[in-house]
């Protein structure tokens, strides 16, 4: 990205990140550029990998991640910097059906769990298996995208899944027997806002507008809940219900700005990421926290207003 | 019959036609058999009755229909116009298993020896992994002067070879009725020679019934009872030369001499 | 000859000679009755609750939603995008598809130094190239028809290059024969023979390409049908999966439709 | 006869002809060149900074991170598990093709049925048809065998299909005539004439089946190479990535050279 | 010479060889001629000299190496042991335009139609689109008896009429050396008699050399000043027959008959 009179800065929006999908339905994240050349651009992540991806290859400035998943990054190298947490959500749970007899993690032990390698819910399940003492070789993990592990817990091809909403929601709402065994909103690893470092260092002032923006955006939010859950169920088809559970009952936008609770569940998860070989060798995922995580910008940029 | 041109010398469907009397059924049996291909009319209006056991060579101009004729006597046509029977069978009703031709090009299976390419003829309840199969097959490579290529791909041959391939195929399958198109036309004097008489051995044999397609007026000749002649574009029977030689022919036969003569005149040489 | 050759071997030629041509005008109906039938047994599926309706919707719960998607407006724009796609990603990749299978097929060099390469980036799947695609070409339209030309083009590469190197080697040297000189040799004698590989490239280039299309549009698209296959899978929708599966078995087989009747009437010999 | 033939048309027949046999024995190390240049470009673009290390690692990284798997035996788990996928989902799927191939290539009854729906299926993306895989037939290695056989099915059976329907109409008449039967045309003229054909189609499905194994270890794998290289985009990895793409390449260049030499022997003619 | 019979009435290699006196070159020249196909020996040290303006016949049993021989005279063939010269240059070194020739299999492109095929044998420099060069395509079209047929595609043709278009690609070519295989061997008489004579007027006005192989005794006798007799597998020269009667010949001179009788003693008939 070039600094040349007129320029694209690229944000993604996914239906894991409402305010985003706030800001593109209102227009708002490009009025924050009205007396600027910048153009935006609005890129869709169907998850954080997908989000990841646009970090890594550089077209993406902003992109959102699950804050292990931006960790994770940022061990392996995207050089990414998290100014800002777009939501504190509640979204991943273990999930089983009642006639399972699961009731607890321990109960797992020996079964089949379906879970998507490298993301929240995955983690959530590790952090879970290690409170009750187990660890991943005594369940057998199915590796599955989130929909097909859904799916597959319907069908009975696993005894539990570790759900992520909106599947996790319309499960609950739409079959009855679903139920959250397992739930810890702790383990939950934020939504990060992952900025690139270029982008951050040679145009801080537009870094500064988007986040602007998404303040302006959570503050609406936050008083117009149910409209919020309109916007995600209409952007993400699902229905009313589901998006209201998802958006007001396991969603908290009340702290933006990076702080110790997100240091310290990082530094928590850091050992798993190395134990589970999902960082290269060399890397140093604890070392990497202070690297990712940037308190003072958007404090400056809140404060700035 | 107006199909018949005035030079006819005889009768070409003197013998009656299946469908009239099935007692009395000649062998091979066209009546009014015309043929198109788009605009191009291959037959017109074609009369012709062949007996049992009777050898008939078929000359006429290029490109007047005699392949055309084998094809339709043979079954592989569908579509034309008139009565084609043979042994009173009509032809569109499936043909009859008891006719075998030898087809102008050799068409052989490329990917098959000189051995596997003959015993495609043998009869089908034949096994051709039969020893006594096999030796019939060895034996007609021998006839037809192949010795030392059985085991050779048709990219091996010459043209020549190739041709006595593919009559050999012919000759395996012991047919009641051989039609022969060309047959001997890429071969040499001698080895013709050979293979004419060989024919010949074959037919007085077997008692089958021979029709040949050939250019070579003196081939007709020694080899035929009856020369049918067509002529011109469409095709249409010129006239029919009865060979009054005796046999065993001598091929300087003056009785030859002068059906050859007769031939010749009707084809406007 | 057969008696029965119909039932025996008439089959095989009857897919060429045709059946009765009444009977043909409607023969494509039948294409229709085991699709019915699947659809009839899908029904029942899942009205007999062997699958859930949230696993696989019923054919008609796919149908509303298409038809809800079209009514709106949004599905024209799915399929506008991806045709785009298609058609561009397609035409890149056959069009340089031609260029190097007539290289590598004409140049024995070219060939020892493309081949190896080619045959083995044949083999990545689609998926593969996309974060590559990504880093290359970015998040444009451009990545996504490049990446539909990756798919589009190795069947034409490799159907071409040996369709070229298999041309009859008896044509060839005709062409040598008679002098043509290379440019003339290809144009009337190498093309025209591979002509019948070539379009067999094209119609599995194609093929592939709509096999691309997923992966293409999982580059930054916001449409697409491949799109919409893809969030139908994250918003778990099957009633969105199904329907955009059934637009991709309809418009892959109008364009393999498309280039089967260039096919038919290109190969007329 | 050109003067020039070796400049002007020398090549087309060279290809057939080969150059000489001392060079003949070096000339696949110029396969080689080519992709010993781009490794060097890629080097060179990542050193000199075009692209970061994160985005794309350096050759050398590559080489590393797969020696580092090789060395702990993980890497072995992940080849042998994909190997025997592909190899039991193309045995499938070549069996299957065969079957239909057939069927369809000589009844123009289940062509007429069979075709039109296989046609439409044939475009369906290979990502599509994880979600009814999963639904069908669970998360076992029987789905995902099962996954690869639709890839490696679709090339075979409409390669075998339309080449039993193009085997020459010449051939197809000899097999008439003779009365093979058919049972035996098939075995004598129609598949060993559809071999070429049938191969072609076995190379692409084989190459289809490793396009297909990415989406199958979609389906709650945790080992073998697609898985890998799944897990090096949600990892962020690009150097497992890169170093799994380049096990495809390797062994899906493997498996077409061994389906190419038994081509070879087999369409020997 | 110690391959020459010992029925030979004249040296077959009495014209000096191009390397020994290049000035009286003899247009064509062969000198110890061995070429083997594996364990097949096709010819066997064969020497044979032409001079320009000669017409000379070559004849011999099926497989002695006819086609063989002129395969080697049009540079067709790479490797074979001996030398072989057209004016003088080795056919090694690429042979000469000036050569033209008629294959003994038609060779006719499928796709094209009569007056494109016959235009490949047009001169390099000649625009076949050029209204002269279609007009010498269509009198060509009419030599060869085929007036109606110059939309016609070689499967519309009967074998002779096929035959036919081949020669007219060759005498279309207007070269200074004609080798024609067997050009006359699927026309009828009349046909036959009307092409001789058309290419000795073509061989007289051009001032060609022509070397033709035919099976035909009298044919060979009419046209040719000298004739050629082959024997055996593997070929060698048995004799040649110098055919001394004055031009323009009756066909039934009494030196043609004498001709005759002494070709046919040289073959064993
Ligand atoms: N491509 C080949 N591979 C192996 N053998 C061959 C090949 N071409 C020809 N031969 C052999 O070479 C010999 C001579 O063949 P050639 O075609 O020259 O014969 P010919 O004299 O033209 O015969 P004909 O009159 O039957 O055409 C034959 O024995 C044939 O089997
Ligand atoms: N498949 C076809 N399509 C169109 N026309 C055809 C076809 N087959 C034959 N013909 C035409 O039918 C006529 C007769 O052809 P046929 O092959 O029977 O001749 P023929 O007497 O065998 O000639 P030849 O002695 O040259 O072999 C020719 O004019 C030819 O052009
Ligand atoms: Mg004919
Ligand atoms: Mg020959």
């Amino acid at each position: 990205v070039g600094g040349s009179d007129s320029r694209t800065v690229t944000v993604d929006y996914a239906y894991y990140n409402p305010v985003s999908l706030v800001l593109r339905e209102k227009g708002w994240m490009a009025e924050a550029f009205t007396d600027t050349d910048v153009e935006i651009e609005w890129v869709l992540s169907l998850g954080s990998n997908q989000a990841n991806e646009y970090s890594q290859s550089g077209e993406a400035e902003v992109a959102s991640t699950a804050g292990i998943a931006a960790l994770m990054a940022r061990s392996n190298g995207v050089p990414i910097t998290t100014p800002y947490i777009y939501s504190e959500p509640e979204w991943t749970a273990l999930v089983t059906f009642e006639e399972s007899g699961i009731e607890s993690v321990a109960d797992l032990e020996g079964k089949r769990v379906a879970a998507t390698r490298g993301t929240d819910p995955y983690f959530f399940l590790l952090q879970a298996l290690d409170d009750a003492g187990m660890s991943e070789d005594d369940v057998e993990v199915v590796h599955l995208q989130h929909p097909e592990g859904q799916s597959s817990l319907v069908q009975g091809n696993v005894d539990a899944w570790a759900g992520l909403d909106p599947h996790m929601a319309e499960l609950e709402l739409e079959h009855d027997g679903a139920e959250l065994f397992f739930r810890e909103p702790a383990y939950n690893t934020y939504g990060f806002l992952n900025f690139l470092d270029g982008f951050l260092a040679d145009h801080p002032e537009d870094a500064r507008r988007v986040i602007d923006a998404y303040e302006r955006g959570r503050e609406w939010a936050i008083a117009n809940p149910e409209e919020t859950a309109s916007i995600l169920a209409s952007e993400s088809d699902m229905s009313q219900p589901v998006a209201e559970r998802v958006f007001t009952q396991r969603n908290d936008l009340s702290e933006p700005i990076p702080g110790d609770a997100h240091r310290d569940l990082l530094s928590d998860l850091a050992p798993i990421l190395q134990e589970e070989g999902l960082v290269t060798d060399g890397a140093d995922p604890q070392g990497s926290i202070d690297d990712l995580l940037d308190s003072e910008f958007a404090a400056d940029a809140a404060g700035g207003e | 019959m107006p199909s018949t041109g005035e030079a006819s010398k005889r009768d070409p469907a003197e013998a009656t036609l299946g469908s009239e009397d099935p007692a009395a059924d000649p062998a091979l049996a066209v009546r009014g058999l015309t043929k198109r291909y788009g605009d191009t009319v291959a037959l017109d209006e074609v009369d012709l009755a062949i007996d049992g056991g009777e050898f008939v060579a078929v000359v006429g101009p290029s490109g007047c229909g005699k392949s055309t004729l084998l094809r339709v006597l043979t079954g592989l046509e569908e579509r034309f116009e008139g009565r084609a029977a043979v042994d009173g069978v009509d032809v569109r009703d499936g043909g009859s298993d008891a006719v075998g031709m030898v087809f102008q090009e050799p068409r052989l299976l490329a990917w098959a020896d000189v051995r596997e390419n003959i015993a495609v003829g043998l009869p089908a309840d034949v096994d051709p992994d039969d020893p006594a199969a096999r030796d019939r097959v060895d034996g007609l490579i021998e006839t037809v002067g192949l010795d030392g290529f059985a085991e050779s791909r048709p990219g091996e041959l010459s043209g020549g070879m190739a041709q006595r391939v593919s009559l050999a195929r012919g000759l395996a399958y012991e047919p009641e009725v051989l039609l022969l198109d060309e047959p001997f036309s890429a071969l040499d004097q001698l080895t013709k020679y050979e293979q004419q008489d060989n024919l010949l051995d074959v037919w007085r044999e077997r008692g089958a019934t021979v029709a040949l397609v050939t250019h070579d007026v003196e081939e007709a000749a020694y080899l035929a009872d009856r020369v049918v002649v067509l002529g011109g574009q469409p095709g249409t029977v010129e006239t029919v030369v009865d060979v009054e030689a005796d046999r065993p022919r001598e091929r300087t036969d003056e009785a030859l001499l002068a059906a050859r003569r007769e031939i010749t005149d009707a084809l406007g040489v | 000859m057969a008696t029965t050759r119909e039932t025996e071997t008439g089959d095989v030629g009857s897919a060429l000679a045709g059946a009765l041509p009444d009977a043909d005008r409607f023969r494509w109906l039948l294409g229709l009755v085991v699709p019915a039938a699947l659809v009839v047994v899908w029904h029942l599926l899942v009205a007999t609750g062997v699958f859930a309706a949230h696993q696989l919707p019923q054919p008609l719960r796919v149908v509303e939603t298409l038809y809800g998607m079209a009514a709106t407006g949004e599905l024209w724009g799915h399929i506008a995008i991806t045709l785009q796609r298609v058609f561009f990603g397609t035409l890149l990749g056959v069009s340089v598809g031609i260029v190097l299978g007539t290289v590598t097929g004409l140049y024995g060099l070219a060939e020892d130094l493309l081949d190896p390469l080619l045959q083995s980036l044949k083999n990545i799947p689609s998926l593969a190239w996309v974060p590559l695609f990504l880093l290359w070409f970015g998040i444009g339209e451009g990545a996504k028809v490049l990446l539909i030309a990756v798919g589009a083009f190795f069947p034409v590469y490799l159907n071409l290059s040996t369709g070229i190197g298999n041309v009859s080697e008896d044509l060839i040297e005709v062409a040598e024969v008679y002098d043509l000189g290379r440019f003339e040799s290809l144009r009337r004698v190498v093309f025209p023979a591979a002509v019948p590989s070539l379009l067999v490239g094209i119609r599995g280039g194609v093929g592939l390409a709509w096999m691309f299309v997923v992966a293409a549009e999982l580059i930054a698209a916001s449409q697409g049908i491949g799109f919409l296959m893809s969030d139908g899978r994250v918003l778990a929708r099957p009633d969105i999966i199904v329907g955009s599966i059934l637009l991709f078995a309809f418009f892959g087989n109008l364009s393999d439709l498309a280039v089967k009747e260039v096919e038919k009437r290109a190969v007329d010999w």
